[in-house]
C-alpha cells in the first residue's frame, strides 16, 4: 500500500500519479477479507463452494447465504459485502428476466456476466458512488454448455475452468491446479470443492464456518441450479474431513 | 374531386406466403403481388425479407408496417449478435417479432412467418399472427390466399420431407393459392435455408405449376 | 289507395319501432318465458318437458305457468319466447287443425301442424317470437320437431329450446340413448328440465312433463316441485285501524242493482 | 358511401365479429339489506354470483365483508369492483389501526367509503354499498350509497337487484309508513333476524339474480356473528 | 475508533477494504435503548427497554407493529426507524393486496435491508442509523431477524441490540438452546431477564413503564404488551430467585 | 408529433440511473403499452375443471381458432406455474402467452429466492386476478378467461378469473361455452357423487369435453387433461376423443323424410 494516505485514494474518480485507481483496489480488499469461494467447471456442470464465516453461534443455520440463484439455470457465489452483492443479484435477476422477455430465451451466462460487469464498471466511474465491495462467481448451463465466470468490482469479467476468491483464494488456486477439469465427474468435483474449502479454512483466525455448496449439472440436476442436497452434501463434507485428516497424519 | 382508389388505399400485401420445415432446413415461399385497392402496385415484389444470415421472414398485412417491423428486428438482432458473439437462433428472432407485434397490436396490421436455420434447433418455422401470438409449427401458411389452401396443405404435408419434396409442396400450394386469390399472384419466390446457407429461386408467372382451372 | 289492398305483409311498424328504439324510446316489456323446454322420442312415444317460470326482465312474473300447450289430442307443443306469441300461435294452429280434422275426418298429423306453424311464423319474418317444440304421434309413429321464430324447423330424436336449452341439451348429449322406455324417457326429460331450472336463471320453479303415446296422452303437470319456499317468517298482522279511515260512505246495495225479468221468446 | 371491393379485408372486417367490443362493466347481481336496531344491526346478503346474463357463476360468493368488530360492508353490483373496493378499505383501515392504535369507528368508515367512491367519480366502482354496524354509542346504524359516494344514514337499507322488491317491505315493517296503529315495542335482534330472513327469501322468490344461500350477519356489542341460510337454487 | 482520512465519506473504502461511515452508523445503533429478541418453535418475541428524555417526558416507543404477523423493535435513531417501519407496513399491505397472504418474513427483511444498502453507496446521503429486530411468524415458523445500517441482516435464534446489549447477549448465549421448546410465558421471562442484564445497577431496573414486549406466533397476531399488561410478567421476574449472571 | 408505433430502444445507454440504480426501468425495451386487445383474434374456447377427493382435474381442447378458421390444432392451453399451480386459458392466445411470461418471471423469482416456501396456488390466483383487473382498469384487457387450479399441503385449489377481473373460487369452474354446457352436467354429477375419485373426475371431464365437441363450434376433439394432487402436477399428452354418438343422425330421417 505505497500510496496509502497520499490523498489520491479517496475517490474512485481519482487516479494516483502512477495511474492507479486505489478505491478499486480497496474494494477488492473488502472481497479478500471475506470467506473463500471456489468454483469448478466439469464436463457437464459447475460446482460452487463457499466458506461462510459464522460470527455468532446464535445464528440460524443457512442464514446469510452466499450462494444464490439468478435464474433456473444460473447460480452465483459471493465474496465481500453481502448487502452490496444483493444489489447485484437483484440486478442480475432483472437482466435475466428482461433478456427472456425480449429474446424468448434463457440468458447465456456470458451475456449475463458481461452485463453485470458493465454494471459494476459504471460504479467505478463517478466520484459520487463507490464500487461494489464484492465479487461474484457466476455459474450456469446454457446452450453452450457449462459456464463459469468471475466478475470483480473493477468491472472485469473472465471465464474459467476453476477459480476462487476471498481470503483463501491463493491457497485454493494451488489446490485446484491438480484437478483435471475435463475428466473429473461432477460428483467427484463436489467432493473436491468441499475438500478445498475445508483445506483453506484458517482455524486460527476464524473459528466457525459453514460450508455452502451449490451445483448445476446436465445429468445430476437437469440443468437447474440448486443447493446440493443434504445426503450428497454430507458425503462431500465427510470426504473433505477425511482427506484433511489423512493429510495431517 | 375524388382521387383514384390507388392513391387512397394503403399498400396491402394481399398475399400468399408459407414456410415449411424439411429434413435439415426450411423452404419459404411467397407470391409477388402488392396491391393498392384493386390496382397491382408491384407485380414482382419480394415478400421474403432477410432478418439475419440464415433467418428470413415472410410478410403479410400492411407493407409499411411489416417492413418497419422487420427493419427493427434486423437492427435488434444485429445488436444481439454482437452481444452474443454468435449467430442468433430463429426463436430469438421470432420472439422479437412477437414483442413488437404484441405490444403494438392496435396499430399494426401484420401477420409474419419467421423461418430459418440455427445450430441448436436446425430448421424451424414460427408463425406470428395478427394479435401477436407466436406459435411454432412444422409448416405455416399465411396471408389472404392461405385460406384457399388449408385443405390442400393439410392433405399433402408430411414431416421430414426431403428438400426437393418440400420445394415442390411449397410451389404447388402457392400456385393454387395464387390462382384462387385475386390479391395474390405474379411469380413464386422461394428461399431455401439450411446449414450451408441460403438459396433463392424464382418461378416466373408463366412457369407456375398448373392444376384444374375451372 | 289501391296499394292498401295489394295483399302480402307490411312490416312498417316493425321498422318504425326499431327506429324509435334507437332514439331512446323504451318499448313496453313483454312477458318473456326465458325458458327451458325439451322433447325426446322414446320407443313408442314422445315426452315433452318444460319449466314453469315466466319472467319479465329480472323479475319472476309467474312461478307456475304452463308452457306445454295442447294442439290436438295426439299433438302437444312447448313454447319459448314471448308468452303471448307462443300462446296465440299454438292456439291458432290448434283451432285450425281442429277445422282441418273436421273437414278431412282424419286424425291430424304432426307434420300438418308443423307445416302450419312454420308457414305462419315465416310469414311474420321472426317478429312473432315463438320458439317451439312440437311433439306428437300419428300413423308414422312418434315424431319431434323444433320450430325457430323465423320459421325453420328440424326433426330430431331429442331437442331443447329456450334460454336453458344448452343446459338441457348437455344432459341429452350425455345421457340420451335410442329406444328408451317410457319411464327412462320421463326421467331423462325431468333431468334435462332440472338442469335448465337450476343452471339457467331464466328458467325455474317446477317441472312439467307431458307424455304422448299411442295409448293416449298423460299430462304430468308439476311432475317435480323442487323449489318450494324454504322459509316463512311470522305472519304480518295488521290490526283493524292500521290504515287510517279518511272518510266513510255507505251506499245500500239495492240502489245500485237493477233487476229485470227478461221473457224468452 | 362507396362500396369498393377491397382486395384485402380491412382490419375491422377481418375481426371475428362474434365477440363484440370490450365491456368494462358487468353486473353480477344479488341483493343485500340491513336493518338497524337499538343495540344491534342485522345485515343479509345472498351468495349468488351471476355472469351478467342468465348464468350462475358460483352459488357461494359472499357479498358481506367484515371491516371491523363493529362494522360490515355489504355490496352488490360488479364483483371485480367490489373486491377491489374491499381490498382498498381493508388496507386503509389496517393502516389507520396501526397509526391510531384503535379501529376506525363505524360513522368514520361510512364517510371514508364515500370519499373512496367519489375518488373514482369518472371511472366509478360499479358497486352498491351498505355500511352497517353499531356506532360509538352502541346503536345500530346503516348507511346507504350510490355508486359514486352519495350517502345517507338510515335505519334500514337495501341494495342490489332485489332492491325494489325488498324496500317496500322494509318501509312497511320497519318504518311503519302510513300506519295508524304501530304495535309492539322494541324489536329484538332475533325478531329482526327472522324478519330479514323472510325479506331475503321473498326477494329470492321473485328476483332471478337473488338466490342459492344467504349470509345473515348480526353486529352487536359482542362483535360480528355469521349465519348461513338457505334460499332456492333455481 | 479514531478519525482518519477515510472515514468522512460513505463512498470511500479504507485501504483495508472497510467503509468507516457504515461502521459509525452501526455505533448509532449501540446508543439506543436495548432490545432483545428470542424465539421458540411457535413464538417470536421482542422485549425492549424504553427510555424517557426526562422525568416529565413520556417514554419513547420502541416496539412497533408492522402487520398481524410481524413486528419490530428498534434501537438507534427513532426517526429513521419510523420511516423504515412505515416502509415495512406498506410492503406488507402491498403484498397482502396482491396475493391475499402474508409476506414471508425473510422476503420482507430482505426488502428493508436492500433499502438500507441503497443509502450506503451513494454520495450525499447517510446510512440509516438504526438497527431493527424483526420478529415474525409465517408458514416457515417463527423468525427473529436483525438488520444493520450496512444493509446486512441476520437470521438469529435470539439476539439483542442497543446499549449494553452485550450483557444481554451473554445471557442469551448461555440459554438459547433451551428456548426452542419454551412456552410463551417462559420465553417472555427469559427475554426480561436478558433485558435486565443491560440495566446498570444504579438504575431503577425494569418496571411496567419502561418495558415493552412484542409477541407473535402460531395463532397469535402480533401484540404489544406494555404498561399494566406487562406487570404480571414483571411480577414473575421479581418473585423468582435472582439469577447469578453477574459479569 | 404523435408516434405511430412505439418501439423499444436498445443500446448501451443509462446503465447508471443516478437516483435509482437498482432498477432496469430506464433501459428496458418494454414498450409503453399501446397493446389493447379490443377484439380477440386467435382464440381458444372452454376450460373446465372440478375438484375431486384428493385433488383437482382440468380439461381443455387444443384448438385455437382464427374467427371460424380452426387455425392451430395443437396448442397446449394449460400451463404449469411452479410446482403447485396449473392455469388453463380460454380467449386470446397472445394475451395468454404474455400473461404466462409474466407469471413465469414471478415463479422464477420465487424459485430463486429458495427460502423453503413457494408461491401457493391461491397466491398465484390472487396475483392473476389483480393483473386482469388492472388491465381492465386501463381499458386494455387481457382477453382471457382463466382457470387456476392447484394442490398444496393437502388442500385443493380451484378458481376462475375473467377479463374484467371477476374472480371466485368454487368446486366446479367452467369458462366460455363450458359455463353453459359443461357446468350443468358437472354440477349434477357432483351432486350425485360428492366424493368423486380421480378416475371418475377424469371421466366426467372427458364426457363433458365430448358434449362440448358436439355442441361448441369452436371446439375440437383433441384434448388434454391435467391433474393436481399430492403426486404433484400432471398435464396429459394429447388425447383424441372418441365421439361415438351419431345415431341421432339416423333417427332424424328414420320416421319420415318430408321435412
Amino acid at each position: 500500500m505505497t500510496s496509502v494516505g497520499s490523498g489520491y485514494d479517496l475517490y474512485v474518480s481519482t487516479y494516483s500519479p502512477d495511474g492507479k485507481i486505489f478505491q478499486i483496489d480497496y474494494a477488492n480488499k473488502a472481497v479478500e477479507n471475506s470467506g473463500t469461494c471456489v468454483a469448478i467447471r466439469t464436463k457437464d456442470g459447475v460446482i460452487l463452494g463457499v466458506e461462510k464465516l459464522v460470527p455468532s453461534k446464535m445464528l440460524e443455520k443457512s442464514s446469510n447465504r452466499r450462494i444464490h440463484h439468478i435464474d433456473t439455470h444460473i447460480g452465483v457465489g459471493i465474496s465481500g459485502f453481502l448487502a452490496d452483492a444483493r444489489q447485484l443479484i437483484t440486478r442480475a435477476r432483472d437482466e435475466a428476466k428482461q433478456y427472456r422477455q425480449v429474446y424468448g430465451q434463457p440468458i447465456p451466462i456470458k451475456v449475463l456476466s458481461q452485463r453485470i460487469a458493465s454494471y459494476n464498471h459504471v460504479y467505478t466511474l463517478y466520484g459520487s458512488v463507490r464500487p461494489f465491495g464484492c465479487s461474484l462467481i457466476i455459474t450456469g448451463i446454457d446452450q453452450y454448455g457449462p459456464q463459469l465466470y468471475m466478475v470483480e468490482p473493477s468491472g472485469s469479467c473472465i471465464g474459467y475452468f476453476g477459480t476462487s476468491m476471498g481470503k483463501g483464494k491463493q491457497a485454493a488456486k494451488n489446490e485446484m491446479e491438480k484437478i483435471k477439469f475435463t475428466e473429473i465427474s461432477t460428483r467427484d468435483a463436489l467432493k473436491e470443492v468441499a475438500r478445498i474449502i475445508h483445506t483453506v479454512h484458517d482455524e486460527v483466525k476464524d473459528k466457525d464456518f459453514e460450508l455452502e455448496l451449490g451445483w448445476i449439472s446436465m445429468t445430476e440436476t437437469n440443468s437447474v441450479h440448486q443447493l446440493v442436497p443434504q445426503n450428497l452434501f454430507e458425503e462431500a463434507e465427510a470426504f473433505a474431513k477425511a482427506a484433511i485428516e489423512e493429510a495431517n497424519q | 374531386m375524388e382521387s383514384p382508389e390507388w392513391m387512397n388505399n394503403a399498400v396491402d400485401l394481399g398475399t400468399s406466403i408459407m414456410a415449411v420445415e424439411f429434413d435439415g432446413g426450411v423452404v419459404m415461399g411467397a407470391d409477388s403481388r402488392t396491391t393498392t385497392g384493386a390496382y397491382i402496385a408491384n407485380r414482382v415484389t419480394n415478400k421474403i425479407t432477410p432478418i439475419h444470415e440464415k433467418i428470413y421472414c415472410c410478410r403479410s398485412g400492411s407493407a409499411a408496417d411489416t417492413q418497419a417491423i422487420s427493419d427493427y428486428v434486423r437492427y435488434y438482432l444485429e445488436m444481439h449478435t454482437s452481444e452474443l458473439c454468435d449467430d442468433p437462433d430463429v426463436k430469438t428472432a421470432a420472439s422479437l417479432f412477437q414483442l413488437l407485434c404484441y405490444s403494438n397490436k392496435n396499430n399494426l396490421m401484420a401477420g409474419i412467418i419467421v423461418a430459418g436455420w440455427d445450430k441448436h434447433q436446425g430448421g424451424s418455422v414460427y408463425n406470428i399472427s395478427l394479435g401477436g401470438s407466436m406459435v411454432k409449427q412444422p409448416f405455416a401458411i399465411g396471408g389472404s390466399g392461405s385460406t384457399y389452401i388449408y385443405g390442400y396443405c393439410d392433405s399433402k404435408f408430411k414431416p421430414n420431407m426431403t428438400k426437393d419434396e418440400c420445394v415442390e409442396f411449397v410451389q404447388n400450394s402457392l400456385a393454387l393459392a395464387m390462382f384462387r386469390d385475386g390479391s395474390s399472384g405474379g411469380v413464386i419466390r422461394l428461399c431455401i435455408i439450411d446449414k450451408n446457407g441460403v438459396e433463392r429461386r424464382m418461378i416466373p408467372g408463366n412457369k407456375l405449376p398448373r392444376f384444374w382451372e375451372g | 289507395m289501391e296499394e292498401l289492398n295489394r295483399g302480402g305483409f307490411t312490416f312498417d311498424l316493425c321498422s318504425r319501432n326499431t327506429l324509435l328504439e334507437k332514439t331512446g324510446l323504451k318499448m313496453p316489456g313483454f312477458l318473456k318465458t326465458g325458458t327451458t323446454i325439451v322433447g325426446v322420442v322414446y320407443k313408442d312415444g314422445v315426452v315433452l318437458g318444460a319449466d314453469t317460470r315466466a319472467t319479465e326482465g329480472p323479475i319472476v312474473a309467474d312461478k307456475n305457468c304452463e308452457k306445454i300447450h295442447y294442439i290436438a289430442d295426439n299433438i302437444y307443443c312447448c313454447g319459448a319466447g314471448t308468452a303471448a306469441d307462443t300462446e296465440m300461435t299454438t292456439a291458432l294452429i290448434s283451432s285450425k287443425l281442429k277445422l282441418h280434422k273436421l273437414s278431412t275426418g282424419k286424425e291430424p298429423r304432426v307434420v300438418t301442424a308443423l307445416t302450419m306453424l312454420k308457414q305462419m311464423l315465416f310469414k311474420y319474418q321472426g317478429h312473432v317470437s315463438a320458439a317451439l317444440i312440437l311433439g306428437g304421434i300419428d300413423i308414422n309413429g312418434p315424431s319431434l320437431h323444433t320450430i325457430y321464430p323465423h320459421g325453420s324447423t328440424d326433426q330430431l330424436p331429442y331437442v331443447t329450446m329456450g334460454s336453458g336449452s344448452l343446459a338441457a341439451m348437455a344432459v341429452f348429449e350425455a345421457k340420451y340413448k335410442t329406444d328408451m322406455t317410457r319411464d327412462e324417457a320421463i326421467q331423462l326429460v325431468a333431468e334435462a328440465i332440472s338442469s335448465g331450472v337450476f343452471n339457467d336463471l331464466g328458467s325455474g320453479s317446477n317441472v312439467d312433463v307431458t307424455v304422448i303415446a299411442k295409448e293416449g296422452v298423460t299430462v304430468l303437470r308439476n311432475y317435480l316441485t323442487p323449489n318450494e319456499r324454504k322459509f316463512r317468517g311470522p305472519e304480518y298482522i295488521f290490526p283493524i285501524g292500521t290504515t287510517p279511515v279518511l272518510s266513510k260512505l255507505v251506499a245500500p246495495l239495492s240502489s245500485k242493482v237493477i233487476i229485470e225479468d227478461v221473457v224468452m221468446s | 358511401m362507396d362500396l369498393k371491393l377491397s382486395p384485402f379485408p380491412t382490419l375491422e372486417k377481418q375481426m371475428p365479429i362474434e365477440h363484440g367490443r370490450f365491456e368494462a362493466y358487468v353486473d353480477n347481481g344479488g341483493t343485500v339489506l340491513a336493518v338497524g336496531g337499538p343495540d344491534y344491526c342485522v345485515i343479509a346478503g345472498d351468495t349468488r354470483m351471476s355472469d351478467g346474463g342468465y348464468g350462475i357463476q358460483t352459488r357461494k360468493y359472499t357479498k358481506i365483508f367484515q371491516l371491523t368488530d363493529k362494522c360490515v360492508l355489504a355490496t352488490s353490483g360488479m364483483q371485480a369492483d367490489t373486491l377491489a373496493l374491499q381490498k382498498r378499505l381493508k388496507t386503509m383501515l389496517s393502516h389507520y389501526q396501526k397509526e391510531h392504535g384503535k379501529p376506525m369507528s363505524t360513522p368514520a368508515i361510512a364517510q371514508f367509503l364515500s370519499n373512496t367512491l367519489y375518488y373514482k367519480r369518472f371511472f366509478p366502482y360499479y358497486t352498491f354499498n351498505i355500511v352497517a354496524g353499531i356506532d360509538e354509542k352502541g346503536e345500530g346504524c346503516a348507511w346507504t350509497y350510490d355508486a359514486v359516494g352519495s350517502h345517507e344514514r338510515v335505519k334500514y337499507a337495501s341494495q342490489g337487484s332485489g332492491n325494489q322488491l325488498v324496500i317496500p317491505l322494509l318501509d312497511n315493517q320497519v318504518a311503519k309508513f302510513n300506519q295508524q296503529i304501530i304495535a309492539g315495542g322494541n324489536v329484538t335482534s332475533q325478531q329482526a333476524v327472522s324478519f330479514v330472513k323472510d325479506a331475503i327469501t321473498s326477494a329470492g322468490e321473485r328476483d332471478i339474480y337473488t338466490g342459492d344461500y344467504a349470509d345473515i350477519v348480526v353486529v352487536d356489542k359482542d362483535g360480528v356473528h355469521w349465519e348461513k341460510f338457505e334460499l332456492k337454487l333455481d | 475508533m479514531y478519525r482518519n482520512h477515510y472515514d468522512s465519506d460513505i463512498t470511500t473504502f479504507s485501504p483495508s477494504g472497510r467503509i468507516h461511515q457504515i461502521e459509525y452508523a452501526m455505533e448509532a445503533v449501540k446508543q439506543g435503548g436495548a432490545a432483545v429478541a428470542l424465539k421458540s418453535k411457535k413464538f417470536a418475541i421482542l422485549v425492549s427497554l424504553k427510555r424517557s428524555s426526562s422525568d416529565l417526558g413520556s417514554y419513547q416507543k420502541k416496539v412497533f407493529q408492522v402487520d398481524d404477523h410481524v413486528g419490530i423493535a428498534i434501537s438507534g435513531l427513532t426517526a429513521d426507524a419510523r420511516m423504515l417501519c412505515n416502509y415495512m407496513r406498506n410492503e406488507c399491505s402491498n403484498y397482502d393486496y396482491v396475493y391475499e397472504s402474508k409476506i414471508r418474513i425473510e422476503r420482507l427483511v430482505t426488502k428493508v435491508a436492500d433499502k438500507h444498502q441503497l443509502h450506503t453507496q451513494g454520495y450525499g446521503g447517510r446510512p440509516y442509523g438504526v438497527g431493527l429486530l424483526v420478529a415474525g411468524y409465517d408458514q416457515l415458523g417463527a423468525h427473529i431477524y436483525q438488520t444493520c445500517p450496512s444493509g446486512n441482516f441476520y437470521n438469529y435464534k435470539s439476539i439483542s441490540i442497543g446499549s449494553r446489549s452485550q450483557s444481554a447477549k451473554t445471557y442469551l448465549e448461555k440459554y438459547f438452546e433451551q428456548f426452542e421448546d419454551c412456552s410463551l410465558e417462559q420465553l417472555i421471562v427469559h427475554g426480561l431477564r436478558a433485558l435486565r442484564e443491560t440495566i446498570p445497577n444504579s438504575d431503577t431496573g425494569l418496571n411496567s413503564k419502561n418495558v415493552a414486549i412484542g409477541i407473535v406466533g402460531e395463532n397469535q397476531p402480533f401484540k404489544i404488551i406494555e404498561e399494566e399488561n406487562a406487570q404480571p410478567y414483571l411480577n414473575l421476574l421479581e418473585n423468582e430467585e435472582p439469577v447469578e449472571m453477574q459479569i | 408529433m404523435q408516434q405511430h408505433v412505439s418501439f423499444p430502444v436498445f443500446g448501451q445507454n443509462d446503465y447508471f440511473n443516478y437516483k435509482n440504480p437498482q432498477t432496469l426501468e430506464n433501459r428496458m425495451p418494454v414498450v409503453d403499452a399501446k397493446k389493447k386487445t379490443q377484439d380477440p383474434i386467435v382464440t381458444g374456447t372452454s376450460v373446465i375443471a372440478i375438484k375431486y377427493n384428493g385433488g383437482v382435474v382440468m380439461g381443455t381442447d387444443m384448438l385455437c381458432s382464427y374467427g371460424s378458421l380452426a387455425r392451430f390444432n395443437s396448442i397446449q392451453r394449460m400451463e404449469k406455474f411452479g410446482s403447485y399451480t396449473i392455469i388453463g386459458a380460454g380467449g386470446e392466445l397472445s394475451d395468454f402467452q404474455s400473461l404466462s411470461n409474466t407469471l413465469n418471471d414471478l415463479v422464477t423469482l420465487d424459485h430463486c429466492i429458495d427460502d423453503g416456501s413457494k408461491l401457493s396456488p391461491s397466491e398465484i390466483y390472487n396475483y392473476v386476478a389483480r393483473v386482469m383487473y388492472n388491465h381492465r382498469n386501463k381499458g386494455d384487457p387481457l382477453w382471457n378467461s382463466l382457470v387456476v387450479m392447484g394442490y398444496q399441503n393437502g388442500s385443493s385449489f380451484l378458481g376462475k378469473v375473467d377479463l374484467v377481473g371477476t374472480c371466485f373460487k368454487d368446486d366446479i369452474v367452467c369458462t366460455g361455452y363450458g359455463a353453459h354446457i359443461a357446468l350443468p352436467l358437472m354440477r349434477k354429477a357432483a351432486l350425485d357423487n360428492p366424493n368423486m375419485n380421480l378416475e371418475q373426475a377424469k371421466k366426467l371431464i372427458e364426457d363433458c369435453l365430448r358434449v362440448l365437441f358436439y355442441r361448441d363450434a369452436r371446439s375440437s376433439k383433441k384434448i388434454q387433461i391435467s391433474v393436481a394432487n399430492e403426486n404433484g402436477l400432471e398435464i396429459s399428452e394429447p388425447i383424441e376423443l372418441d365421439t361415438y354418438m351419431w345415431q341421432s343422425g339416423e333417427a332424424a330421417v328414420k320416421s319420415f323424410s318430408q321435412v
